[in-house]
């Protein structure tokens, strides 16, 4: 498998593409260090010369120069290249955990559903339907506060990290449904199979069978939806941000900058594309690297 | 088929009270107090008290909601503003309309951006798969499944506000967005909404081209295409009456979910284009604590879900004999 | 003689694929006789598919490098245009397959895809199709065909597939008809049903066939001569009788020796052919069953390792085995 | 299969390199200031209009018709175009500056603001033949109906009618509009009081002797009431076509235009009531024949298609849809749309109130205005000309007599004075105070807070901020204890004085109640109830004034926070666009179209 996926130059680029995402998201305050600059200071507003009257950057292409590389934000004037740079810090954090704890999720509803089968199996089904038809954005932007104050009442004071948690529920709320169907489908197909009907007839404990016979199975098909659900929650977290339910001030944050930029972009078209190629390629690189896991693990599955 | 008809409606009905339910007694959960913005400047308590029960929010909320399931079937007095007929969904806290009103007002213009896009992103998405498909590996297959890679990987915000600033601020190409009713001038209402149809359909026709493709190619390597083949048909018509009818499943699969979502207001491109469709009501309803409002959004959201799955499995029966008689 | 309803002279077959060129077939020769039934025999992978795919020019070209004549009732075929090709299909030259159930479309009626092929080669109309789809229907033996015609595929049970299978494949009344292991996936009193009435049609209406199969009994009954194939070649052609009575070739003994018999007793064990049969990407040098020939050294290593045996002679019972006329005989009493 | 994933990140680098390269070109950077008016001093462009104007007028002055604008020519149908229908028709329920504005096209009330030129407004008899005459100390109040005024039906508007319009804002299903002289007639709790005329009860504070005249007895003596009965709340409605609810839906018209078709947020059409008589009207002119109203387009359509002024625009304007920041620039930086534009800031008053209960140390709190960063948020709300920087509590536009001062050098360090700010801390209980500002979580409060926190921290003082969702926003700073030491909140004047003001920010304190800063002081409270009872209205003014300087001096109970200024638009057709700086909208009454 591993051979496999080397040969494969394609599936190799956007893998070196990915960990320099994480790369930079990690060493992000090394790289801030080395910059000379943070996302939080108001470079704009602190020194006079760079923003206008109406706030807009008065260099061309959005105020980029030698300091600022990738430009200064518009109004608050901080600087873009460290928003950047922090925020796949953010989006990659919620889109991690949020994969890992749908997944898991994923898993345990799936093969209950799965293996159990008769009046379980009914039941899980039907829940799995109910939430795969609920309107999932509107639910989140409507009934965010709920969730929110579940930890901290409305006039409390709330700590920065806690929106991160609220962002992590709500997605896993919406997200595991499609991979326990898919996964009850699987288990489904493999319970007939006779290596499965031979382990239960040599008396194997049901935890057994799940364990040593139907999981090693299933790690193909978990792994691929994986590979495809990251950039998926990347890209589900931008949209809160956009919709204005996203992560809060000051923590960067690309669906903020999103938000912003297209307030903006009649005057300064430069500060939305930053952030947009950024994702772009984020999205494309883990797509890309999804495939080619998806290749190496199983060639049969054509694409 | 009656029978299965019956059977899944009765399932969508079920899903739907649960959904409703689910948003009526979260909607209370939400700390803000509706009552609160249908009360003046100055609001003392007593004429708080008085304005929550103008809006009947002083009973229990599990009568409230059973008044208001009610209210879709049999129809509802409301003391003041008059009997609202049977599928009555209430009078927006807002500005006192019918809440049905509003919403057929503003379904048009939903309708007509996801059938617009649909068409859009069905015709080449499926197109470019099949042709992906029949020349595999040569360089038409590379630039679609790169072409979709990319799509599929692009942002309604970021490439819709893009498109508005090159295409309709800079260089005035296209006009401004907006909705035009079809009856009433057919040429603006293609106008107002080529923007937005564009848009979506390079994000949707990224799926669709990856998906009728690698259905193709399986279907191609199926036996009784071979058979056709060794039947002296000629390939044009293997591909389309034998191959296609293969890899329709699939597209009516994803098409199912698609249409319903979108009907359910597709919330980010009508923020991106301004366009004032369910999905921005939903949002209004949603910062202006309009209880009835939310409560229709949401019933016409998941009402479009639940229906689109119907439909797709009438489809499957319809397309694969084999479901039919099942 | 006249010359023969189809002959194949030096055929080859190869395909490019990830891992490098496939020979299937490598410069095979045979001939059938009009109104007679040619089994070729022989393991998966020996190129029997393959070349009656050829036959019918059903492969990818962008994949597959073909040489060689085909001659049917003396038209060449190998190089003939896509279009007269597909005049030829389900017409004069018709094909059935191993598996009925998959090799028939889920999606349309038996009717329809019988009716098909008769509209496409006839021009007849949609209501004389049907007529002609319930009348072959009936010559197959299915029974009520005026309602089972109606039906779908997954209707039918495995043998009546086939039957439908046959039908769809007659209703031109084809010259040369291939079956491609019709028999392997239907169960045994079924697969005399079918033989039996492959032979009846055959009898009615003087189609030749080639009968594709591993499966030495089915040969024994049905085929008038016998061509053994191994790793896309021809080792052993020859009257039934005399291929299966006097085999001249260690791989026809070894096929013999691995297939129970009535007559034999029940305590001889059998004999199955060692070892697997050879990658068709670099295929052994001279004959290439000497890896599992067992009287190689009797017929000397370096002649069996060395130049590739010919088919001799061309007419007749034919083997391409070095080993001497007397030491086949003597071997195979 | 391989060959294809390679090229694959290839097409990738190339679209890359396009898009970075379009940015290049698609943005040449902004000016480097404004080519308005603006350089970098913050009052300039807001000196481009002077505070309004507000006297008392007077019988002679309360007849009609109106005065009319120059050039101006009757006839003809104008279009408005705005976001938000109007969700109430029943003047009792309007309480919000666009459903007042657009009462005036339908409805009349007893006095009312003639205007005599821009941004010089008269008090005057609307219904009333005067601006009616008080007795008793300013408990009695006395008004007669002019002659000639009709419904919409023609039927004569009596004293009955104005004191059932008074009578029915007690009953249960009124829960909006103003409650200023329902408490005088009664008390602080009217609805308990009264129940509302339906069961047959009148409220005998309110006297009819006979069809021209209306008396009003209050409980306490105001010397302004003549200016209350200004308000579009106190609108008169027929006592005989009163459908109570449905009236909201339906009303019934006294002024020049009678509404002929209404699609709830869509469209509206007006057309001229042949029973309004210009004569008896001094405030309405009432040119065009027909208004044309739609509603749904966001303030950056109405904006766009006001720019363009193409086709049937040219003939279209917007009560409320202002230009929003990210147009600021293209419409301020166009010349050829200054006859086109006006500008206003807004009559409300703006502040960050210290929640006294927790920052109890005035040094702290004067440290704080001080180190305000009033220049970067006004920057973050779209710089000078989006944002005036106001130091008084009173607002300028909407207080008769107001003269200004600058306690906290607002006006020569507008970007903060952190030294002053470090010295006052010095001498203060905690010399690095930690602050909670609570914040309403819309994106532009987001930007602004982050502002705060930063500036704040250069004179040593920490900011946690506590974002409150934009429901619950006022329900949580409106309760007593909450846990927040400052947070914005704004109050806007109900008519131009400051009594409308200061005993209300200032008043009970309780919850709900708008007393935001909890500020409690019986001295206070005791000279604000004698001003209220001073009957001379122009004393009473300038005490006010006074008192507005006091008490930012010696409690300082809030920072003065900044001001929008509302830039719009209209039509080049559209004559007589005037800004009320009163309601900060596009008010009526001036309107014509060219031809």
């Amino acid at each position: 498998m591993w051979l496999r996926f080397r040969r494969d130059r394609t599936g190799v680029a956007s893998a070196i593409v990915v960990i320099f995402f994480i790369l930079v998201a990690i060493l992000a305050p090394v790289i801030s260090w080395l910059y000379g600059k943070d996302p939080y200071t108001l470079y704009g507003q602190d020194t006079p010369g760079l923003l206008n009257d109406f706030g807009y950057p008065i260099a061309p292409n959005g105020g980029i120069s030698s300091q600022f590389w990738f430009g200064i934000e518009p109004n608050l004037g901080r600087d873009v290249f460290t928003q950047l740079v922090y925020g796949i810090r953010t989006s990659l954090l919620i889109a991690l955990v949020t994969t890992i704890l749908t997944t898991l999720i994923g898993i345990v509803i799936g093969i209950v559903a799965g293996y159990a089968g008769g009046k379980t199996d009914y039941f899980i089904g039907r829940v799995i339907d109910t939430v795969l038809s609920f309107p999932s954005v509107l639910f989140i932007i409507a009934f965010m506060p709920v969730v929110e104050n579940l930890f901290v009442s409305a006039d409390e004071e709330t700590p920065v990290w806690l929106r991160a948690v609220t962002l992590v529920l709500v997605l896993t709320l919406f997200g595991w449904a499609g991979l326990a169907r898919l996964l009850r489908g699987q288990v489904l197909t493999l319970r007939e199979r006779e290596f499965i009907e031979a382990a239960r007839v040599t008396g194997a404990s049901p935890a057994r069978i799940v364990f040593k016979e139907l999981l090693p199975n299933l790690w193909t098909p978990i792994l691929i939806q994986a590979t495809l659900l990251l950039p998926a929650l990347v890209t589900a977290e931008a949209a809160l941000s956009f919709l204005g339910v996203g992560m809060i001030e000051p923590i960067p944050d690309w669906g903020r900058m999103f938000r912003r930029g297209t307030e903006v972009y009649t005057n300064d078209i430069t500060y939305l594309i930053f952030p947009g190629v950024a994702l772009v390629i984020f999205v494309i690189a883990f797509n890309l690297l999804g495939d080619s896991v998806r290749d190496a693990f199983d060639p049969k599955l054509k694409r | 088929m009656f029978r299965f008809i019956t059977r899944r409606t009765l399932g969508a009905v079920v899903t739907l009270l649960i959904i409703a339910a689910c948003t009526f007694f979260l909607f209370f959960a939400v700390p803000a107090d509706p009552a609160r913005l249908a009360c003046g400047k100055v609001c003392p308590p007593e004429l708080l008290e008085q304005a929550r029960h103008n809006l009947g929010l002083d009973q229990p909320l599990f009568v409230q909601f059973l008044t208001w399931v009610g209210g879709i079937f049999l129809g509802r007095d409301y003391e003041g503003l008059g009997y609202c007929s049977a599928p009555c969904l209430g009078f927006s806290f807002v500005n006192k309309a019918p809440v049905l009103d509003t919403i057929l007002d503003r379904m048009p213009l939903t309708i007509s951006l996801t059938l617009g896009a649909a068409v859009v992103f069905l015709f080449f998405g499926v197109a470019t798969g099949i042709v992906a498909a029949l020349k595999q590996g040569k360089a038409l297959d590379k630039i679609a499944s790169v072409s979709s890679l990319i799509g599929a990987s692009l942002q309604i915000y970021f490439i819709g506000t893009l498109a508005l600033y090159f295409l309709v601020y800079k260089n005035h190409i296209l006009r401004q967005p907006g909705y035009v009713p079809f009856t009433e001038n057919p040429l603006n209402w293609a106008a107002g909404l080529m923007l937005p149809w564009v848009v979506l359909a390079i994000i949707f026709t990224a799926n669709y081209t990856r998906m009728t493709r690698s259905t193709m190619v399986e279907q191609l390597t199926e036996d009784y295409v071979r058979t056709a083949r060794a039947k002296g048909m000629a390939n044009r018509s293997v591909v389309m009456r034998f191959a296609l009818r293969g890899t329709l499943i699939t597209i009516v699969t994803i098409l199912g979910v698609d249409l319903g979502t979108l009907i359910g207001g597709a919330i980010i491109t009508e923020q991106t284009f301004g366009l004032q469709g369910i999905g921005q009501l939903s949002i209004r309803a949603v910062w202006s604590s309009d209880l009835p409002m939310l409560m229709a959004t949401v019933l016409v959201a998941a009402g479009a879900i639940v229906v689109f799955n119907i439909i797709v499995d009438v489809l499957y029966a319809v397309i694969d004999p084999r479901v039919r008689l099942s | 003689m006249s010359n023969p309803f189809l002959s194949v002279r030096d055929l080859t077959v190869d395909f490019h694929t990830e891992d490098g060129l496939v020979h299937a077939v490598d410069g095979l020769s045979f001939d059938v006789e009009k109104g007679t039934t040619l089994g070729i025999v022989g393991e998966s992978g020996s190129g029997k598919s393959v070349t009656n795919l050829t036959v019918l020019g059903l492969h990818n070209p962008e994949t597959t490098k073909i040489s060689g004549e085909i001659h049917l009732d003396g038209q060449e075929l190998i190089g003939a245009s896509r279009s007269t090709m597909e005049k030829l299909r389900g017409n004069k030259i018709a094909m059935i397959f191993q598996d009925p159930l998959t090799a028939l479309s889920p999606y349309h009626t038996i009717g329809r895809q019988i009716g098909e092929v008769y509209r496409k080669h006839t021009g007849a109309s949609k209501s004389e199709a049907r007529a002609r789809a319930v009348e072959m229907l009936t010559r197959v033996g299915i029974p009520q065909p005026k309602t089972r015609v109606d039906d779908y595929p997954h209707q039918f049970s495995g043998g009546m597939r086939q039957r439908a299978m046959i039908a769809m494949a007659l209703v031109c009344d084809p010259d040369l008809l291939i079956a491609d292991e019709p028999t392997t996936a239907l169960d045994v009193t079924v697969q005399a049903q079918i033989l039996d009435l492959l032979k009846e049609l055959q009898d009615q209406t003087g189609t030749s066939i080639i009968m594709i199969t591993h499966d030495l009994g089915v040969v024994a009954n049905t085929a008038h001569n016998v061509l053994v194939m191994y790793a896309g070649r021809a080792v052993e052609r020859g009257t039934v009788k005399e291929v299966l009575n006097t085999p001249r070739h260690p791989y026809t003994w070894g096929l013999l020796g691995s297939m129970p018999r009535l007559s034999s007793s029940v305590d001889i064990p059998l004999k199955p052919v060692r070892g697997t049969p050879p990658s068709l990407l670099n295929v052994p040098s001279g004959c290439p069953f000497h890896p599992r020939c067992d009287y190689m050294d009797l017929a000397g290593p370096e002649l069996c390792k060395g130049e590739r045996p010919e088919l001799s002679p061309h007419r007749g019972h034919g083997d391409a085995c070095y080993l001497t006329l007397a030491q086949k005989r003597e071997i195979h009493k | 299969m391989r060959v294809r994933k390679r090229s694959a990140v290839a097409v990738l680098a190339i679209g890359v390199l396009a898009v970075t390269s379009a940015c290049a070109e698609g943005n040449s950077g902004a000016p480097a200031a404004s080519s308005g008016s603006s350089n970098g001093a913050s009052a300039a462009p807001s000196a481009a209009y002077k505070p309004a104007v507000i006297t008392l007028g007077t019988a002679e002055d309360s007849k009609g018709p109106a005065i009319p604008p120059e050039g101006v020519v009757k006839g003809g149908t104008v279009t408005m175009i705005d976001r938000d229908d109007f969700s109430h028709l029943d003047p009792a329920q309007v309480y919000v500056n666009t459903e007042g504005n657009f009462f005036r096209l339908i409805g009349r009330t007893l006095t009312g603001y003639k205007r005599v030129a821009k941004g010089e407004f008269k008090l005057v008899g609307d219904l009333a033949t005067d601006t009616g005459t008080q007795s008793d100390g300013g408990k009695t109040w006395k008004f007669t109906l002019k002659d000639g005024v009709k419904w919409q039906d023609g039927s004569p508007i009596t004293s009955a009618d104005v004191k059932w319009s008074m009578e029915r804002t007690f009953a249960p299903f009124v829960t909006q509009g103003p409650t200023y002289i329902q408490q005088w007639l009664t008390d602080v709790d009217y609805k308990k009081a009264y129940a509302g005329p339906y069961d047959g009860k009148e409220l005998d504070a309110i006297e009819t002797p006979d069809d021209k005249t209306i008396i009003y007895k209050f409980k306490t003596p105001h010397a302004d009431a003549s200016y209350a009965f200004a308000m579009a709340g106190y609108g008169i409605v027929p006592k005989a076509k009163d459908t109570k609810e449905q009236y909201d839906k339906e009303p019934f018209s006294s002024g020049p235009y009678i509404i002929k078709s209404h699609v709830v947020d869509k469209t509206m059409d007006l057309e001229r009531n042949p029973h309004w008589d210009p004569a008896t009207d001094p405030i309405r002119g009432a040119y065009p024949d027909k208004w044309h109203l739609e509603f749904g387009f966001e303030a950056l359509q109405v904006t766009d298609r006001l720019m363009a002024d193409s086709g049937a625009d040219q003939t279209a304007f917007t009560f409320y849809g202002s230009t929003p920041p990210e147009r600021l620039q293209q419409v301020l930086g166009d010349a050829n749309l200054a006859n086109r534009r006006m500008n206003s800031p807004s009559p409300y008053g703006n502040y960050y109130y210290f929640n006294l209960d927790r920052v109890k140390d005035i040094k702290i709190r004067q440290a704080i205005n001080y180190a305000w960063p009033s220049k970067q948020i006004q920057q973050v709300l779209g710089g000078p000309a989006a944002a005036a920087l106001p130091t008084t509590i009173l607002n300028e536009n909407t207080t008769v007599g107001y003269e200004s001062y600058d306690l906290f050098g607002k006006k020569t360090k507008p970007d903060g004075d952190v030294e002053k700010a470090k010295e006052l801390l010095a001498q203060s209980s905690n010399p690095t105070p930690t602050i909670v500002y609570a914040y309403n979580q819309t994106p532009v409060q987001e930007q602004v807070t982050v502002a705060i926190k930063s500036a704040l921290a250069k004179a040593g003082i920490n900011v946690v901020a506590k974002p409150l969702d934009r429901k619950t926003y006022y329900d949580s700073i409106g309760k007593l204890k909450n846990e927040f030491d400052m947070y914005w909140g704004g109050w806007g004047a109900d008519w131009p004085s400051g009594s409308t003001v200061l005993p209300i920010i200032f008043g009970p304190v309780a919850d709900g109640a708008p007393n935001y800063s909890h500020l409690k002081d019986p001295a206070l409270t005791a000279e604000m109830d004698k001003i209220t009872a001073e009957t001379d209205i122009d004393a009473a003014n300038t005490a006010w004034m006074a008192l507005d300087k006091k008490i930012q001096e010696t409690i300082t109970p809030l920072v003065v926070a900044e001001n929008r200024i509302a830039t719009m638009l209209h039509g080049s057709k559209v004559g007589g666009a005037e800004i009320d700086p009163q309601m900060w909208i596009v008010q009526p009454d001036t309107i014509f179209v060219k031809p």
